[in-house]
């Protein structure tokens, strides 16, 4: 459904890959490997349409992503490096917003299970600026039991800083997922449980 | 030297010599120095471009060259 | 399409509210400048209320200015703007409501100070009002351009004061209309043209600068 | 740098590597016809042309102030041009336009103001006065100010590309409310108390010079904006095999030299 | 002892040139701040004259105020101001190295430029010279005491905005003195008096402010 | 050497941990365990002294760390999560300037050695900011390896977007530092390969 072709990054002076090629089918989980600095989070930013390539095209369900980009951006799921969190607002409002704002009709409700589901129940009205790297980490993942409907998740690095209970949890949701016919593309140098085995992609192979 | 009886009254020009000459002064230093700079600045994109590919090594230029498309567009 | 505009408008306002002291601050800043001046200058009364208009206008657009790196610097460091990028509503909205929020949390409480600090600098009573109308008109303006200046400066080495540099020269004609709407109206000639032509302006502004505020942003988060 | 006529050719030479040895070919001639303009105006504006009536020598500063202030003004505009035509049709060759005329268009910018200093100060008795006009050439050095800040601090040239393109047109839209707006400004307050005394029918020679000079410094700027532009050029497209062949080409020549 | 003192200010000088715009650009502030009077107080030259003065001053202390709440924010965000703390030497020693490298990058611009600019505003050139010392003695009080503030107010919600409000209040005398002393010159009074209040002010704030800001910053990262 | 005695941390008004005990030996390596949001940062920070304990007592060689803060300091090394890096400055200004604000004495040449030897010689000029998540860890951890007189290491998820590589130096380079007689106390969710087993303290355990 996702088809990548020719793909080329160049950053500053550097070519980091080209000719990156790769399909995701409904149901496969992705991981994207390769070293520090290979340039797996510049692939994502790439696939998401943040970010321009130097050479190549994406298409999502046979459409160019730059063409059809509303459409694209409604069955897609990006959770970079960053967040996305504030620090005056609660985790519950900050759950809210990030659905609200990417146009997902959720009510306080369900955000607040989907809160306490992953962990936080003691910690729904405290500013997120308090919060430990792991919880914060948790708050934006929240968003992942509220977008069922989205059908390409993109994750960087979501592993970063979740305790081992959190890690298992998590690979679980994702096998679920695409057990339920979604995509998942995400990075991680850490080895997670994963109930299907992920199909592995190195961007080593296409660095120049 | 239609209008001027000397080359002292020329430089004097009627009294006004530091307004005259500041500007045409400050006009034509301008215009050098940014034409040196021009220069300069293309002398040393050359050598360190040169120094660039010798670092990177010449086979991680892509292969774009001769089939630049026409209107060059990005995406 | 409306809901992602009132979603980050209520966000926007709750944030405000949470982060009062901002919007308190920005508020004082507005005071603090007006009450620096009879320092520097001296404290005449004839001499203050002949630059009055002046250095409100100038106090609320330097307010304004300062304010305006928060418009976005938080969502983007936060990776915010980014998610709001990949919704799949029009940029130009949720900019709009950003704008919107802005607006109301630090133009709004100036153009309710000025006339107390009008007073202060002795400005006659009479061209409150045309004071407050023209503050009112002009510093939305002051928000959409700015925002577009904020949009093309996120995350730059200089951030604030290249923001600084690329507005002022299209705050000047705001300046000018609105500082020359107060002037007008002491001097007896009315104010009513420079009235309509800050209106002008906010519609204009508003019809455009979402636009490229947007546009702004997809490049800067590239 | 106007734009040329739309013809095929345009869309060759909109190609970089086409552009860049036709640049390199170009600009010298400017630069000649550039020196050789300006001593022509320079020789009548200083032995031709005759002493004013009313201000005597130093009104010979108008044969650069002028010029300057054209140039200023226009540079601007075709500026604005490009970096629209940059952003409408994707094409990198406009952005590196528009990029190269900035620092000619400011620095003619400054030379129109500090002339003009200069120049206010034996005639009006003070180097600056806020007239409408002197007041929109210094806000117009700040757009220019602003544009080469913002292109210069953004370090990835695509990001720069555009967002200098959205800061220019921005500006483009705003020159004419700056300049009405001063004007009005300044007539509200002072009325016409100051303006600018124009020799009530200028000598022939006089405008000969200033045209000749306007011409001249018309040359100037497509020489400088072409080589600025070479430079640019290669930084950018140096991982292309044509920039590989140029550089080797003047690895030799300097080699050869040496 | 120096090492520290001399490897902060190396690198501060080196950041300030890394990021030049930054400086440009604080200087770019500056220049405008003062150009903007004109337009709202309207530009008559004896007017602009009389408040020559105090306009120069009011725009160099908002260019400083601008800039302090750089001083430390990027350090405190990146956590080199927790190393800075881990250091064994005294804080004292490394703050004022901080705040010199800031005072050469902003500060020194800005004495440098406002000659210039007095002449913009048609101020008499006998008064330069007492400006231009005015300036330079009273800008670092300025950046000693704005990096108080800024140590207090690091990664507080209305950051920029409260720090204003804390350090205006201290440097108001700064700028009486300051604009007092060209007023004094151009009245003919003589400036000596307030040049010499600015040097003991200037002395007091090296003696006491290093200590104070360095306090804060521990209170702050705590 | 440390010794932690009593130890009580309140956040906000919640108390994470109280009568926490612990002691450190020249050539330990402890682990401190526990879920997200237990309160290792906290305690962490408690430990190096910039922050101070609700309650309790911290010895470092039997004095009172915040009697005699400056020796103390003299021989901590702590890396929390802000990986001091500043944007601007490239990985070896970087690391030469956080030697010399630390006052470790180390010459250029050195710092370069060990950033090749943590596997950024491509990146030593470039300015942090384009650096991938990976590589600006590394270059905070490069100091570990020009510290080897400071006694004791602090260090808070220091394997947090390292590559599976660079776990397994950094693991070693900890192990070294304990067999040449240093201390390493440490956080983390991963699973690194020691040569020695770390002892692992569960704050869990004294949380209320
Ligand atoms: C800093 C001071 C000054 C600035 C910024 C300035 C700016 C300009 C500009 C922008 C123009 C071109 C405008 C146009 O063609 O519409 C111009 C033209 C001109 N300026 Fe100035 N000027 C300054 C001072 C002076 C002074 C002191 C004089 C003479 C007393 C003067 C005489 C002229 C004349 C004669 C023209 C040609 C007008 C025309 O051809 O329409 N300028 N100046
Ligand atoms: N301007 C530049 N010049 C040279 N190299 C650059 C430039 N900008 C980025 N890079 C390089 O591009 C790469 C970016 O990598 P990216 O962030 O995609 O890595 P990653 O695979 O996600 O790594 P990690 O596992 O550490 O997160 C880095 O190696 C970085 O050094
Ligand atoms: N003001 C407050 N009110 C209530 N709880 C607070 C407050 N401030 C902090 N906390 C809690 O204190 C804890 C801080 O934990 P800390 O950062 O030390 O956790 P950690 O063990 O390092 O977790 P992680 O593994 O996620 O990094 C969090 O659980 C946080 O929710
Ligand atoms: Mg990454
Ligand atoms: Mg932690």
């Amino acid at each position: 459904m996702l088809e990548v072709e020719d793909l080329a990054c160049l950053k500053g002076d550097r070519l980091l890959f080209r000719d990156l090629a790769l399909r995701l089918q409904a149901g496969e989980l992705l991981r994207i490997a390769g070293p520090n600095g290979v340039g797996k989070t510049s692939l994502l930013r790439l696939v998401t349409g943040l970010a321009l390539p130097e050479a190549g095209e994406i298409r999502w369900r046979g459409e160019s992503i730059r063409r059809e980009r509303e459409a694209f951006h409604r069955e897609l799921l990006y959770l970079g490096h960053a967040p996305a969190i504030n620090d005056l607002l609660s985790p519950l409002e900050n759950l809210r917003f990030a659905c609200a704002a990417a146009g997902d009709e959720v009510d306080a409700e369900t955000c607040m299970q989907a809160l306490v589901r992953i962990g936080l129940e003691n910690q729904l009205d405290l500013p997120a600026r308090v919060l430990s790297q792991g919880q914060r980490r948790r708050v934006s993942l929240a968003r992942l039991f509220l977008s069922g409907r989205r059908a390409l998740w993109v994750l960087d690095e979501p592993f970063t800083a979740l305790d081992v209970k959190a890690v298992a949890d998590l690979a679980q949701a994702l096998s679920d997922h695409c057990a339920a016919g979604g995509m998942v593309m995400l990075t991680t140098h850490q080895d997670a449980p994963f109930a299907l085995t992920p199909r592995v992609l190195d961007v080593g192979a296409y660095a120049c | 030297m239609a209008q001027w009886e000397s080359w002292s009254a020329f430089w004097d020009m009627g009294g006004a010599a530091f307004f005259v000459w500041g500007s045409y002064g400050v006009t034509f230093a301008l215009m050098a120095l940014e034409l040196v700079l021009v220069l300069r600045r293309r002398k040393d994109t050359v050598t360190r471009l040169l120094r660039w590919r010798r670092a990177v090594g010449k086979d991680s230029a892509r292969k774009t060259g001769a089939s630049v498309p026409v209107m060059e567009s990005e995406t | 399409m409306l809901s992602t505009f009132l979603a980050v408008l209520r966000r926007d306002l709750l944030l405000a509210w949470r982060g009062r002291a901002d919007v308190l601050v920005t508020l004082a800043f507005f005071v603090i400048v007006v009450c620096l001046f009879p320092f520097g200058v001296g404290a005449e009364p004839n001499q203050l209320r002949a630059i009055a208009p002046g250095v409100l206008w100038v106090a609320a657009l330097l307010a304004c200015l300062l304010s305006l790196h928060r418009l976005f610097a938080q969502d983007y460091a936060d990776g915010t703007l980014e998610q709001l990028l990949l919704s799949s509503e029009p940029a130009a909205l949720w900019v709009t409501a950003k704008v919107l929020a802005f607006w109301l949390s630090t133009g709004l409480p100036v153009v309710a100070v000025a006339p107390g600090l009008a007073l202060l600098l002795d400005l006659e009573q009479g061209a409150l009002p045309v004071l407050v109308l023209s503050l009112a008109l002009g510093t939305p303006i002051l928000g959409l351009l700015g925002a577009v200046g904020a949009a093309l400066t996120l995350g730059l080495r200089g951030g604030g004061m290249l923001l600084a540099l690329l507005v002022l020269p299209l705050f000047v004609p705001v300046l000018i209309f609105g500082a020359g709407a107060v002037e007008a109206e002491m001097s007896g000639a009315g104010a009513a043209a420079h009235l309509l032509l800050l209106g002008g302006g906010l519609a204009g502004a508003l019809a455009l600068a979402p636009w490229a505020c947007a546009a702004a942003l997809r490049i800067t988060t590239d | 740098m106007n734009a040329p006529e739309r013809s095929r050719s345009l869309f060759r030479f909109a190609a970089p590597n086409n552009f860049y040895p036709l640049a390199g070919r170009l600009a010298p001639w400017f630069a000649a016809a550039a020196l050789v303009l300006t001593l022509a105006g320079l020789w009548l504006g200083f032995f031709v042309a005759p002493t004013d009536a009313t201000q005597g020598q130093v009104y010979r500063v108008i044969f650069i102030h002028v010029p300057a202030a054209w140039m200023s003004m226009f540079i601007y505009l075709v500026m604005a041009f490009w970096s629209a035509v940059g952003l409408v049709m994707n094409t990198r060759l406009s952005f590196v336009m528009s990029q190269a005329l900035a620092p000619t268009g400011a620095m003619f910018c400054f030379v129109a103001l500090w002339t003009g200093a200069l120049w206010g100060k034996p005639t009006w008795g003070a180097y600056w006065v806020w007239d409408a006009r002197l007041t929109s050439q210094l806000l117009l050095l700040f757009l220019y100010f602003g544009f080469i800040a913002l292109t210069r601090a953004i370090e990835d040239p695509r990001r720069a590309d555009r967002a200098g393109a959205i800061i220019a047109l921005v500006g483009a839209v705003n020159v004419p409310i700056i300049y009405f707006s001063v004007q009005w400004w300044n007539t509200l307050h002072q009325g016409a108390s100051v303006s600018l005394t124009k020799a009530p029918s200028m000598a022939t020679t006089m405008l000969a010079g200033m045209l000749v000079m306007a011409i001249a410094a018309w040359m100037y700027t497509i020489a400088v904006v072409l080589w600025r532009a070479r430079s640019m050029i290669l930084e950018r497209e140096r991982h292309t095999e044509w920039v590989g062949a140029v550089l080797e080409h003047e690895a030799q020549l300097k080699g050869g030299r040496a």
